[in-house]
């Protein structure tokens, strides 16, 4: 399968293992096609995670990951693709209905912007809150002061 | 209300369906605060008179940011924070935990340990189902299961308790094994549990299975078809429930589940009634795995060969097992260092919770309580 | 003078007891209002007891042991409950309809506790005996979801507002089923040698005796079919579990009263157990002979009688048994001095009562509202049964099962017993025509 | 039997608690036509055939009394308050309770108070010196003897046509039958 991917789409597409485990780092301009071929050719017809990673120190910041599964193969993969920080991507709701909460659970903790989600807002964190705190760059013990003041009147929520 | 061979278009799940004639849409705010919403959830109804036109969620009330935690912790430290999240089955957490960092180590825990790992995990399954059935049954109105339910998890958690010395957040397994050997009569006290339960599970059925109310409230309330549950990620029982016999216990077995025989149980339907039949059924097969699991239970020590400070090679690994509630999944990434460089958890209440209104569109306010209890969500386990 | 005024007091008292007419008949002011106390006594101590006995019971299905701290086998719990509540602060919504949020609890009371004029405990043993006895009881009890509407109105909240309309819709709708089911235990009450039949509350208890039958076994399975659907109306019209939707608690928290505190909760609570009792008094009345005693066909003659008249002194003097029994079994720890004082204390108590009614001038008059009383607590007891057993019905399921299932029923029960009660009359113009 | 006359009740019918409940519907009629928010105007209207009900009772009708009670009070006005709780309650307080029509419905009321007098003078003799003793006992078995003898045809008319609402009601609120 990933031979055949290889050969249709060339350098874009680099697949790996670790561990017995297959995934492979795609472009970015690829994703969207990619994954539509994975569901609709190769059924990986059970998007089981969407998450992301993110490497401040690399240019590409953040490692946008897909787990994805098919029934029918009983086979796991991972699709992964490099982004800038501040980048958008396409969002995979129109393939899996269940990407919805799992693209806003990683834009609400990293801020990865996902193009045409039906409802691109945070989840987990309320409305309003400023920063994204599974960055790296977002200390452990840091929370957005202001809000705490404004909303919970107190002074701080540690 | 679903036509079970449509495609992903008909999930339009963000335009709610307009009230009938001029009636004015109702909006109840069911919740954070609510007796049936197991926990801190809050629902957002649209109503015509009591029919749900759409739902909303809004979570994130008990958000501890336990994936923000495990980046800033040793790999042994982050261990009892994963028994935090779905606290009703923290054995199952900490199982799934313990084996992703062992395949990162490419260590094994030794054959005592699995099975032990078994006994327990499964226990804990059924101490889950347990809970579930009881506040299920308690937010259709039957009182009674709750207690009944509740009088047999205590010997669950007892021999927890016994064992570890925890009963809810247990801590149990360690990476690579067991921290402890099994305390005396272990083995007799599981097997007296069995065979004090297995009547249990007929005195469950007895009061629900063929109680016309019950029936009449389960049956054809929040159906959700193998397509949709598919497409949703939806696992676990409501998967079965729904026809796909998938389990990752017979899928992608881990641990050692292949040594152990028994089935999956499925139903047809996917409406909370046949979901109901299904955790039911589970319960069963899960007191014939552990009957197999304390009879084989193998001699030997119950720690492998792991590093003090561990130190995984760098890589990155997604394990997921079988809970209770569906495929929990973990996703670590090493660095190479002490701590991990990313932890992420998919929890199968928050997959399984984006359904809730696909089930409920159509359906009246009383079944909205009825579907949240057949999803058997936690809410510490949706926020994390 | 003041010896004249008690002379005539022991007159009248005597009077009064060899009298064969209820107070309300005779058109006797002081004991009409004696009665009326008597009712209103008895009524709160049955809810103070019933509210024990549905936590115990309801305790004991569920294997745990309900209340035990206050009071010996916490039978102070309600009384501590009472106190408890009457201390709370009443809150009332700052957006709520004052004067209808303030109306709705009395209005529910007072529909609850009226009806209770006409409910008959014996031959003479009740306040007073309408010519519409059940019609009036039927429509002051149908008074009370004029509370609940509005109590779940003035809340000005959501969920009481739901549950207002629930409990509206089904209340309305089962009073259909439960009227049909009524007019058929009516009907029957006419089979008799005038032809005409009753709707005085002791008038239909007193045809069950001329006629020698309790209504249902009359026409079996006619009477009884009847009966069931009274019986299932009746736990929908006090909005009990399984048809508790009005304040289905998983689901609008607390239903109509979610927004009451306090004492106007608890009169909420009052209301709720005083319209059991009154509804099942309803059903023990149309159906099950009223005050009189079981078996007076099986079990007839003198002798029968003696013995059946003893057993309401028996069965207080067993109760004191069983407070003696508890008190003796009890630690033997100061600790527990006071309780075991109290529930021996209790047992004295009720001893007494079992012992003056075994008296004859008083067992005489006080079997029928024994017989009357132990009828209704066996529907108390199904209540909480029900309570213990079943889950709770969806509103649309509730609606389906009064105009689909009981509703037709109900008028073909109906027109089975009028043909049944015509029958001789029918076959008479075939035979002979 | 043995009841002391002295301790009798005074028959409940006197002109007291006529004048008193009369005085009731007036204000409750009154106060549901002015009334702002409807579910006070629908609690007044309950009032007014509660004290209806006891002027019944007053005329030694039971049975009506308890019908009225049972029917209006309990059922109708139930179902009333049940439409009026739905509405949406904040708009239909700010319209106005009285509008253009009060000319012609003042000339309506006074054209009907001017019969009730007329009646009341010219027809003098028909209103009989005393009233009826009316015996209570069989008061409910003489309206049934009434419904189902001589007025069982009008009595069965007027079922007929109340089945006629019921489908007509049903017809027009089912989205499809």
């Amino acid at each position: 399968m990933i031979a055949k991917f290889k050969s249709t789409y060339g350098s874009g597409i680099e697949p790996l293992t670790y561990a017995g485990q297959n995934y492979m780092v795609v472009d970015r301009s690829l994703i969207p096609e990619i994954l539509q071929a994975m569901r609709n050719e190769e059924q990986f017809d059970y998007c089981v995670d969407i998450t992301a990673v993110h490497y401040p120190k690399r240019e590409k910041q953040f490692d946008v990951v897909w787990v994805l599964y098919s029934f029918s193969r009983n086979e796991r993969i991972r699709v992964k693709a490099q982004i800038f920080d501040g980048e958008s991507i396409l969002s995979s709701v129109p393939i899996w209905a269940a990407a919805n909460w799992l693209e806003r659970e990683v834009f609400d903790m990293f801020g990865i912007k996902f193009d045409e989600h039906p409802d691109m807002k945070r989840i987990l964190l309320p409305e309003g809150w400023k920063g994204h705190p599974l960055r790296k760059d977002y200390g452990i013990l840091q929370q957005d002061n202001e809000w705490v003041q404004i909303n919970l009147g107190i002074e701080s929520g540690q | 209300m679903t036509d079970s061979n449509s495609s992903l278009s008909h999930l339009d799940l963000e335009t709610p369906e307009k009230p009938f004639l001029d009636a004015n849409e109702l909006v109840i705010n069911m919740g954070p605060q609510h007796p049936a919403t197991h926990g801190v959830l809050r629902v957002i109804l649209r109503l015509d008179g009591e029919k749900v036109l759409g739902l909303e969620c809004v979570i994130g009330y008990l958000h501890r940011g336990v994936e923000k935690i495990g980046e800033h912790r040793t790999y042994t430290m982050f261990n009892p924070y994963v028994d935090r999240m779905d606290y009703v089955a923290a054995v199952s957490n900490g199982l799934g935990y313990c084996e992703t960092v062992e395949k990162l180590l490419h260590v094994e825990a030794p054959p005592r340990a699995q099975y032990v790992r078994v006994i327990l995990a499964e226990l804990n399954r059924l101490a889950s189902h347990q809970l579930w059935l009881g506040t299920h049954a308690l937010d259709i109105g039957a009182i009674t299961p709750l207690f009944y339910t509740f009088r047999d998890r205590e010997e669950i958690l007892k021999i927890y308790e016994k064992y570890c010395g925890a009963r809810l957040t247990t801590h149990a397994f360690r990476i690579g094994g067991l921290q402890y050997e099994t305390y005396n009569g272990f083995e007799r006290e599981v097997k007296n549990f069995l065979s004090f339960f297995r009547p249990k599970i007929d005195e469950y059925e007895e009061l629900l299975t063929t109680n016309r109310i019950w029936v009449e409230r389960t049956k054809n309330v929040g159906i959700i078809s193998a397509k949709d549950c598919i497409a949703l990620g939806v696992t676990g029982p409501v998967l079965r429930a729904s026809g796909v016999k998938w389990d990752l216990r017979k899928a992608q077995p881990y641990a050692n589940y292949k040594n152990f025989d028994f089935d999956i149980p499925t139903c047809q339907n996917g409406d909370t009634y046949d979901r109901y039949l299904v955790r039911m059924a589970e319960m069963r097969q899960s007191v014939r795995i552990i009957e197999q699991a304390v009879e084989g239970l193998p001699e030997g020590p119950v720690m492998a060969k792991v590093p003090k400070v561990m130190k995984p090679p760098a890589g990155e690994i997604y394990h997921s097992i079988e809970a209770p509630k569906g495929e929990l999944g973990y996703f670590i990434v090493s660095d190479g260092s002490t701590q991990p460089y990313r932890v992420r958890v998919r929890p199968p209440s928050f997959v399984n919770l984006q359904a809730l209104d696909l089930m409920c569109r159509g359906q009246l306010v009383a079944d909205v309580i009825a579907v949240i209890g057949t999803l058997d969500i936690v809410l510490g386990e949706v926020d994390r | 003078m003041g010896h004249e005024l008690m002379g005539q007091l022991v007159q009248y008292i005597q009077s009064y007891l060899s009298s064969d007419q209820t107070p309300g008949a005779a058109g006797n002011m002081f004991w009409v209002l004696v009665y009326i106390l008597a009712v209103f006594v008895g009524l709160s101590i049955a809810v103070i007891a019933m509210n024990w006995l549905e936590r115990k019971i309801l305790a004991h299905m569920q294997v745990r042991l309900g209340p035990m701290r206050v009071g010996p086998h916490g039978l102070l719990q309600p009384i501590a409950d009472a106190i408890k509540l009457l201390l709370k602060e009443d809150i009332i919504p700052a957006e709520a309809d004052v004067a209808i949020f303030w109306m709705a609890p009395f209005m529910v009371v007072l529909a609850a506790f009226t009806v209770f004029i006409v409910v008959p405990f014996g031959p003479t043993h009740a306040v007073t005996d309408m010519n519409i006895g059940i019609l009036f009881m039927l429509g002051v009890s149908s008074l009370s979801v004029l509370g609940i509407v509005m109590a779940g109105w003035a809340s000005n909240s959501h969920y009481p507002l739901i549950g207002a309309l629930r409990s509206s819709a089904q209340m309305v709708s089962y009073e259909v089923a439960m009227g049909l089911a009524v007019v058929s235990a009516i009907v029957m009450t006419s089979l008799n040698a005038s032809g005409t039949g009753t709707l005085s509350m002791i008038g239909i208890v007193q045809a069950q005796q001329e006629q020698g039958v309790w209504f249902i076994f009359k026409f079996f399975p006619l009477g009884l079919i009847a009966f069931f659907i009274f019986a299932v109306a009746m736990v929908a019209e006090t909005n009990r579990a399984p048809f508790d939707l009005a304040e289905a608690e998983s689901e609008l928290t607390a239903g109509f009263h979610t927004e009451y505190s306090g004492f106007r909760w608890s009169l909420f609570f009052l209301a709720e157990y005083s319209a059991m009792i009154a509804v099942s008094s309803i059903a023990v009345t149309l159906w099950l002979g009223g005050w009189l005693r079981p078996f007076p066909n099986l079990l007839s003659g003198s002798t029968w009688d003696l013995i059946f008249s003893l057993f309401p002194g028996v069965t207080f003097l067993f109760l004191a048994a069983m407070c003696f029994f508890n008190a003796v079994r009890m630690p033997k720890h100061p600790f527990f001095r006071i309780q075991t004082i109290g529930l021996a204390g209790f047992g004295v108590v009720l001893g007494l009562i079992g012992l003056v009614m075994l008296v004859p001038a008083v067992r005489i008059r006080v079997q029928d509202i024994f017989w009357f009383a132990a009828k209704v607590a066996a529907f108390m007891y199904l209540y909480i049964w029900y309570r213990g057993t079943f889950p709770r019905y969806r509103f649309d399921q509730l609606m389906q099962m009064g105009w689909k299932v009981l509703l037709p029923m109900g008028l073909g029960v109906l027109i089975l017993t009028a043909t049944a009660g015509l029958w001789p009359l029918i076959q008479h113009s075939i035979w002979h025509p | 039997m043995a009841v002391d006359t002295a301790f009798n009740m005074a028959p409940v019918a006197t002109p007291f608690f006529f004048y008193m409940l009369s005085g009731i519907m007036l204000i409750g009629g009154i106060l549901v036509i002015t009334r702002k928010n409807p579910v006070h105007s629908a609690l007044a209207l309950i009032t007014v055939l509660l004290a209806q009900a006891a002027i019944y009772l007053m005329l030694y009708a039971p049975f009506v009394a308890g019908v009225q009670i049972i029917l209006y009070a309990g059922g109708i006005m139930v179902l009333f308050l049940f439409v009026i709780m739905l509405v949406n309650i904040d708009r239909a307080a700010k319209e106005r309770t009285f509008n253009s029509q009060w000319l012609v419905g003042s000339v309506a009321a006074i054209a009907l108070g001017g019969l009730f007098v007329a009646v009341y003078v010219k027809g003098g003799n028909i209103f009989p010196e005393h009233a009826l003793s009316v015996i209570e006992n069989d008061n409910t078995q003489k309206v049934a003897t009434m419904l189902y003898g001589q007025y069982m045809f009008a009595f069965e008319i007027a079922s007929l046509l109340l089945l006629v609402a019921i489908i007509g009601a049903v017809v027009m609120a089912k989205k499809r039958i």
